[in-house]
């Protein structure tokens, strides 16, 4: 491939300018402002302008800092992780469920840990969806089970296991003091412990989750922000058929 | 700034509301938990967890639900241990929980001598009626919404040095998120902590810890700082306690919001808040409620007067628990989709008829969360409009929104930002209020009316078939939950004949006593 | 939102402003300068610049000043010319500007025959019709703000880029504004330029460039996108004139702030500014004046009554000029400090008394600047005041205020955030201004009409004085100017008895005959 | 000196969370985002997350990204450039004059080259000053002598010849473009060329002036935000006086 240089861009091309923000656990005065700028030069920046300081109570201070980068990424070679599938639309993967399986899919999906926060996996599997995209419990030939918060990982294999599910779908919102890569990692090593992670199609979502973080981690899928019941049907769908071509 | 607000339908939502909270009120006074009974040998001067981390309090509880018959409650135990052994309760319970004393033997007994309980319970009365004397001596009122802030790092020493912070920017009232899990922990955690998920573990030795701080920058500053914590969860009513002792000023206590967001059985919880009111209005701690959740679940628009109704219901339970208005920091939020056109004028509809509806309760004013995203910068345009609002339409308890609420708990510059913003408001319109009036019939007052109707046809339904009902049909945020479903339910007991609750009999004997001073 | 103010006073006022500018007319009436008459020879199809970057123009008038006598005016000369040698006048003005002609000998000559200039001026006339006429079949009515943002790159095409995005993003107006040291040159650079300061070159070819790509997009997006620049400086009536023929719609023109912001001598620009007004009305320009400067420099508070005495300046100044009311793009500005409690409110009454005095203007309203620092975060705070102040008082040209305002000229992503902070209130708060009284007697009401008051006081000194003396005094942003001071008076010249300037004869015709359609 | 490492702070020590935005000249989609991630991580960001992108119309789109630091800066091997003089109130400066000089000190100053904006020269020379800090016409013993805006570098250095002046005044607020460094560099060699560098103590104010670059650029000193007349005087009393020592 070709190599595509990109510099951050001010109102110049290639001008590289970068807007920093930050606090110190200094005080605020001109060895904070130094100090302030010298991090920001740390981060490779030149021409750095320590362009607001101010004292954030005793010991702390706060910094607003522009500065350039001189040095392109090369875009040709960043690994752009997301997911492969091209996106169906509802009508699509129904169309695909009728002509591919004999049978519904079951998605089966939580909230998992203590994470309370339910509205993104309700986005996603209820009725109404959001922002106009339906969730899948309207989708013709797909099951869909939402089990809601606070669910353990546990119960959520139980039930997985109960209902026969094709696909299990995991939502974590609270990412603090990394809760969620404790949580979601434990959810594949108990699968793998169980001999289980083969029969499931595993997919995670939720604010703070990548395709990229999602694989690390053993998932199949990961889904973020803007990201609709749509798009995981359409990944699992697929990963479903291929998986049973291979098991043919 | 008033609205024409029809004061037939907020009476009648008003009675529908006490009926509502009668109905429950009723059906819970036959029963306690195991929380309650906690709380009372707290009140007894229990403190402290054993070796193992087991509180005493826990220990105690759990001894006589697995040996006796919690249905008669604690003190009837206590009261006859008291007599016999002549100890403590706090020596008793430690006894107990090392197998040196067993309680069995005073299930079958009679109704024991209660007086010998008075002076254990006295001594605990002495330090919140200490602890309430010393607020009230440092309060002024304030005329402008008291600027509130969150801290959340998990470590409470990381947790005072953001609290300190924010109140060298201006911060009025600190209050200490909890850990995520904790609301489902069945007893309280002893002593000092510093991890957390998302906020940090309530503990008796955690709010000592904040209050000391906070005291001390009072002295610096001289303001007081009010501190928050939540009472809430299934130990709801032990945590009412532990903040009475402490001295924290306000407690967020919603038992709907343990049933919707938390999946804690109704009955409990029910029971568990209205003893913890009983505490805080006794305590002079202000309580604040969680209708604001309901309109982050679901559409703020469409369901406006899910919240109204609500605090509606709120304000007579606390009523009934003999809170004074004055201590009802009911809770809304601003959380209408800025994509909305005329979100703003819908915005000030909803929070001058929470204003007006309950026009001496300490309102608590949510910021916008629900649409905030990862554009901070426009999160700042949303937290001032928000800042407008609250201005506008004289709210009290100010929560400050957060530029980066959709990305993380506070920074210590999120909260200063947050701060200079309110200020910058609070000084640029400080008088605008007195200076606009609303157009009769206009949008805004038309809004605010047509929110108050669907309020009362909400509350005349629930009336109409029991609040147990409405919440099993999803009334509040569309979430459903069962009677006897959820968790804590394993904790709830029918009372005994002579069953006795002596700190609430002495609370609520108290209040009446002390009503005229509302 | 209407406030009752004192409409005596207002029309004192005028009529004070009235006389103002008819005394500084009858002064500049018998005088010429040498940009009016380069604007001339611009009207009869001069463009272009020597090899060495003369401007043509300049060349043939630089041409006349030395060798004959500029008093009676480049028409005297070029009817003269073109009569003997039957060439365009372009062809004239090159033959000059390389020496192969001269004007000397028509110095002295009797009358010409005005009338060989027609089929010139009739040509630009025709483009300028034409441009006109393009302008109004885009444009229709906008009843809220109109957002204006600035591109300054210094590049027109990277000028271009910024401008292509801004559109994108919701803008309506784009100002592309002028390299630093533009203003003090007495030639209007030629051709397309790449780099500048602060601000990129006015060139007929850069305006071309831009109209050709706002036009473009004006098709993409169906909705006509304005192009802003300045006919100010030295070279104020030339800019008018290019304006006029590559179709600008609205142009910065006062010479009140070149006298005070630039040094540029007042009678020169008081000149110059007459042509380019009537250059202006003709071609159906908004003209934007700058007030709002005044505030940027002293305090905002203090001197209110300044922006609105000289608004009302301005305002005669224009009509004199043949201008309706509809093109009259007045200045002001929200520049108070936000640290002066109740800001907001002195605003509103600034905002509104202005909208109140000019119904019928375009009023042009610029966002904080001064009080904008470092801290981008309270920068969209108060840019946000702003657009709720724009809003509210129903502003027509809606300057976006950029969060980096303090730091340096907006990044792509500063007008961005700026644009979506505009579209974000308009959304919130559409119907707000509808659904709004002001208290009556209140302080925003009493705030307007003291403005208005000392600026009826000030009008009243100045007209007794007279506007040269009251600038000497340092009337306007505490900067005093004398009257043969400043640059430029050497371009200044008196009129002959015979002179005259023929295309401001024709374009004040047509206005007059098209009075009715203002 | 002991080392002492500072990291950014977040919400816990050493967290080293810091908040970045800018622009790319490329369009919003996932590889946008994936060069948004790796231009942080470039800046030595770990744990990135683009929390926020946005197109900018075509062919430009905008992020907001925090990260982690996880390399300290030291503060001891900072060099803090900021004027040594302590600062005098307005009263000591007088009488500093008053003290060790028998005439009057004659301070000259502009806001130089087609720099128009005076409200920061007027801060420091005009009577009343800024923030209530009066400006040095106020001063006993200071002739103030301020030329206004748009003044090129040889009619400053004819007019400080022929006022005599002690101290030379430059202010200067467009940097676009680094005009600011041109002009100061100009004025600077024209001094030297003409051998007048000696018989003047010139310093340089604006916003985006910092001491470290006047050094850099062959000023006395310079000047930036929040510094007022009782500053730049208490600096230049103190340069006049050593150098009228080191003279005899
Ligand atoms: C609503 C909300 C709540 C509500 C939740 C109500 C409910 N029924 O869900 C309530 C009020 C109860 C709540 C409580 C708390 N919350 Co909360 N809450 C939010 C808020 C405002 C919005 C979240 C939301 O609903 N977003 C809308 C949905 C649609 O977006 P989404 O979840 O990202 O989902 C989309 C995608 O991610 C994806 N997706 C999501 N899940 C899945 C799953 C699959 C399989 C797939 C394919 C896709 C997918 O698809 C969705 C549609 O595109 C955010 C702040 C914010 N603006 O983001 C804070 C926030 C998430 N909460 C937070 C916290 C800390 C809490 C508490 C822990 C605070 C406390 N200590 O008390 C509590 C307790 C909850 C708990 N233990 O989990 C923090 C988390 C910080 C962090 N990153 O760790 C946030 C970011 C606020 C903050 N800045 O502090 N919260
Ligand atoms: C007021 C103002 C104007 C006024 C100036 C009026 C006047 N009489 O001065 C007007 C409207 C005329 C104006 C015009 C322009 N401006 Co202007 N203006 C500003 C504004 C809003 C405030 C500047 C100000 O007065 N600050 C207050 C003073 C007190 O602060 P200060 O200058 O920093 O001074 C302090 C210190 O720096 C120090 N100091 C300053 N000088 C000196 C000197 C000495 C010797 C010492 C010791 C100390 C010292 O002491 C002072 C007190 O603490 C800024 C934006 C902003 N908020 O900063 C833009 C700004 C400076 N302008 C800008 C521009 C580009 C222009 C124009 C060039 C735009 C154009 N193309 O038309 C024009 C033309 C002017 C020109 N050729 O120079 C840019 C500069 C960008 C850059 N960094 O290059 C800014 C930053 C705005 C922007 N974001 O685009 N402007
Ligand atoms: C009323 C109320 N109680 C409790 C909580 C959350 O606390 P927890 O879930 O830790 O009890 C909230 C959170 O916003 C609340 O609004
Ligand atoms: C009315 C007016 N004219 C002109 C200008 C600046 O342009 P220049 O100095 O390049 O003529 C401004 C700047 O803000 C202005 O307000």
């Amino acid at each position: 491939m070709n190599k595509k240089l990109l510099l951050p861009y001010g109102d110049t091309l290639d001008d590289g300018k970068v807007q920093l923000s930050f606090s110190l656990p200094c005080p605020c005065n001109p060895t904070g402002d130094a100090a302030a700028k010298a991090t920001a030069e740390a981060m490779g920046l030149y021409d750095v302008h320590v362009v607001h300081s101010s004292a954030l109570g005793e010991g702390f201070s706060f910094y607003v800092v522009y500065g350039m980068r001189k040095d392109p990424i090369d875009i040709s070679t960043l690994e752009v992780r997301d997911v492969e599938t091209q996106a169906m639309s509802k009508d699509e993967v129904e169309a695909f469920i009728a002509e591919k399986f004999d049978r519904p899919l079951v998605f089966i999906g939580a909230s998992t840990g203590s994470d309370a926060h339910t509205v993104g996996i309700d986005a996603i599997m209820n009725m109404k969806g959001i922002h106009g995209h339906y969730g899948l419990e309207r989708y013709k030939g797909i099951q869909a089970i939402n089990l809601g918060s606070q669910v353990d990982n546990e119960t959520l294999l139980e039930k997985a296991k109960e209902h026969r599910a094709d696909v299990i779908l995991v939502s974590q919102t609270v990412t603090q003091k990394d809760i969620h890569i404790r949580n979601l990692t434990a959810f594949v090593e108990l699968l793998e412990a169980e001999g289980e992670r083969d029969n499931f199609i595993i997919v995670v979502g939720g604010a703070r989750i990548s395709h990229a973080l999602a694989k690390e981690l053993g998932f199949d899928a990961g889904f973020g922000p803007k990201k609709y019941a749509f798009d995981v049907a359409s990944f699992a769908v697929n990963a479903l058929f291929d998986k049973m071509r291979h098991q043919e | 700034m008033q609205l024409a607000i029809d004061k037939t339908i907020m009476q009648d939502a008003r009675e529908d509301a006490k009926a509502i909270a009668k109905a429950i009120k009723a059906f819970i006074d036959e029963k306690t938990t195991t929380s309650v009974e906690r709380s009372i040998l707290r009140l007894l001067g229990i403190d402290q967890a054993t070796d193992f981390g087991v509180p005493l309090v826990n220990a105690v509880v759990d001894h006589i639900v697995e040996h006796g018959d919690l249905s008669r409650g604690v003190c009837h135990y206590m009261a006859h241990a008291v007599k016999k052994t002549d100890k403590s309760p706090k020596a008793i319970a430690t006894l107990i929980a090392s197998g040196k004393m067993h309680m069995k033997d005073f299930a079958k007994k009679a109704v024991p001598d209660y007086s010998v309980l008075t002076p254990y319970f006295l001594a605990t009365e002495k330090i919140i009626q200490h602890q309430a004397k010393k607020r009230r001596e440092h309060l002024h009122e304030y005329d402008v919404p008291e600027k509130y802030v969150i801290v959340a790092t998990g470590n409470i020493y990381e947790d005072i040095k953001q609290a300190l912070s924010a109140v060298e920017k201006g911060a009025d009232i600190i209050a200490v998120i909890r850990t995520t899990g904790q609301s489902l922990l069945d007893y309280v955690p002893d002593g000092v902590t510093q991890e957390g998920f998302g906020g940090t573990y309530a503990t008796q030795e955690n709010f000592r810890l904040m209050r000391e701080a906070l005291d001390e920058s009072t002295k610096t500053h001289g303001r007081y700082i009010k501190l928050v914590n939540y009472a809430s969860g299934l130990c709801m009513p032990e945590i009412a306690v532990l903040g009475a002792i402490e001295r924290l000023d306000m407690m967020l206590n919603d038992s709907l919001y343990g049933i919707i967001f938390r999946d804690i059985n109704m009955q409990r919880t029910f029971i568990d808040q209205h003893f913890s009111r009983v505490i805080g209005a006794y305590s002079d701690i202000v309580i604040n409620t969680g209708e604001d959740n309901y309109l982050t679940t679901t559409d703020a628009f469409d369901n406006a007067h899910t919240v109204i109704a609500s605090q509606f219901i709120n304000e007579q339970f606390a009523s009934l628990a003999g809170m004074p208005s004055r201590l009802m920091g009911l809770g809304h939020a601003y959380e209408i989709d800025p994509a909305k056109p005329h979100s703003f004028l819908y915005e000030i509809a909803n929070a001058q008829l929470s204003r007006q509806c309950f026009p001496n309760a300490p309102l608590k004013y949510m910021p916008p969360t629900k649409h905030m995203h990862g554009d901070i910068f426009n999160g700042i345009a949303q937290n001032t409009l928000f800042n407008i609002a609250a201005q506008l339409t004289g709210q009290n308890i100010h929560l400050l929104g957060m530029l980066t609420e959709a990305i993380h708990t506070p920074f210590v510059s999120d909260r200063a930002l947050a701060l200079n913003n309110a200020k910058h408001i609070e000084t640029a319109m400080l008088a605008l209020k007195d200076e606009l009036t609303i157009k009769p019939g206009g949008m805004i007052e038309k809004r605010a009316n047509d929110v108050l109707k669907d309020a009362k046809k909400l509350l005349e339904s629930i009336r109409e078939m029991g609040l147990f009902k409405a919440l099993e049909k999803g009334t509040f945020a569309d979430i459903a939950r069962t009677q006897d479903g959820g968790k804590g339910l394993e904790g709830v007991f029918d009372k005994h004949p002579h069953y006795r609750n002596i700190p609430m009999e002495r609370f609520m004997q108290a209040l009446k006593a002390g009503e005229s001073n509302e």
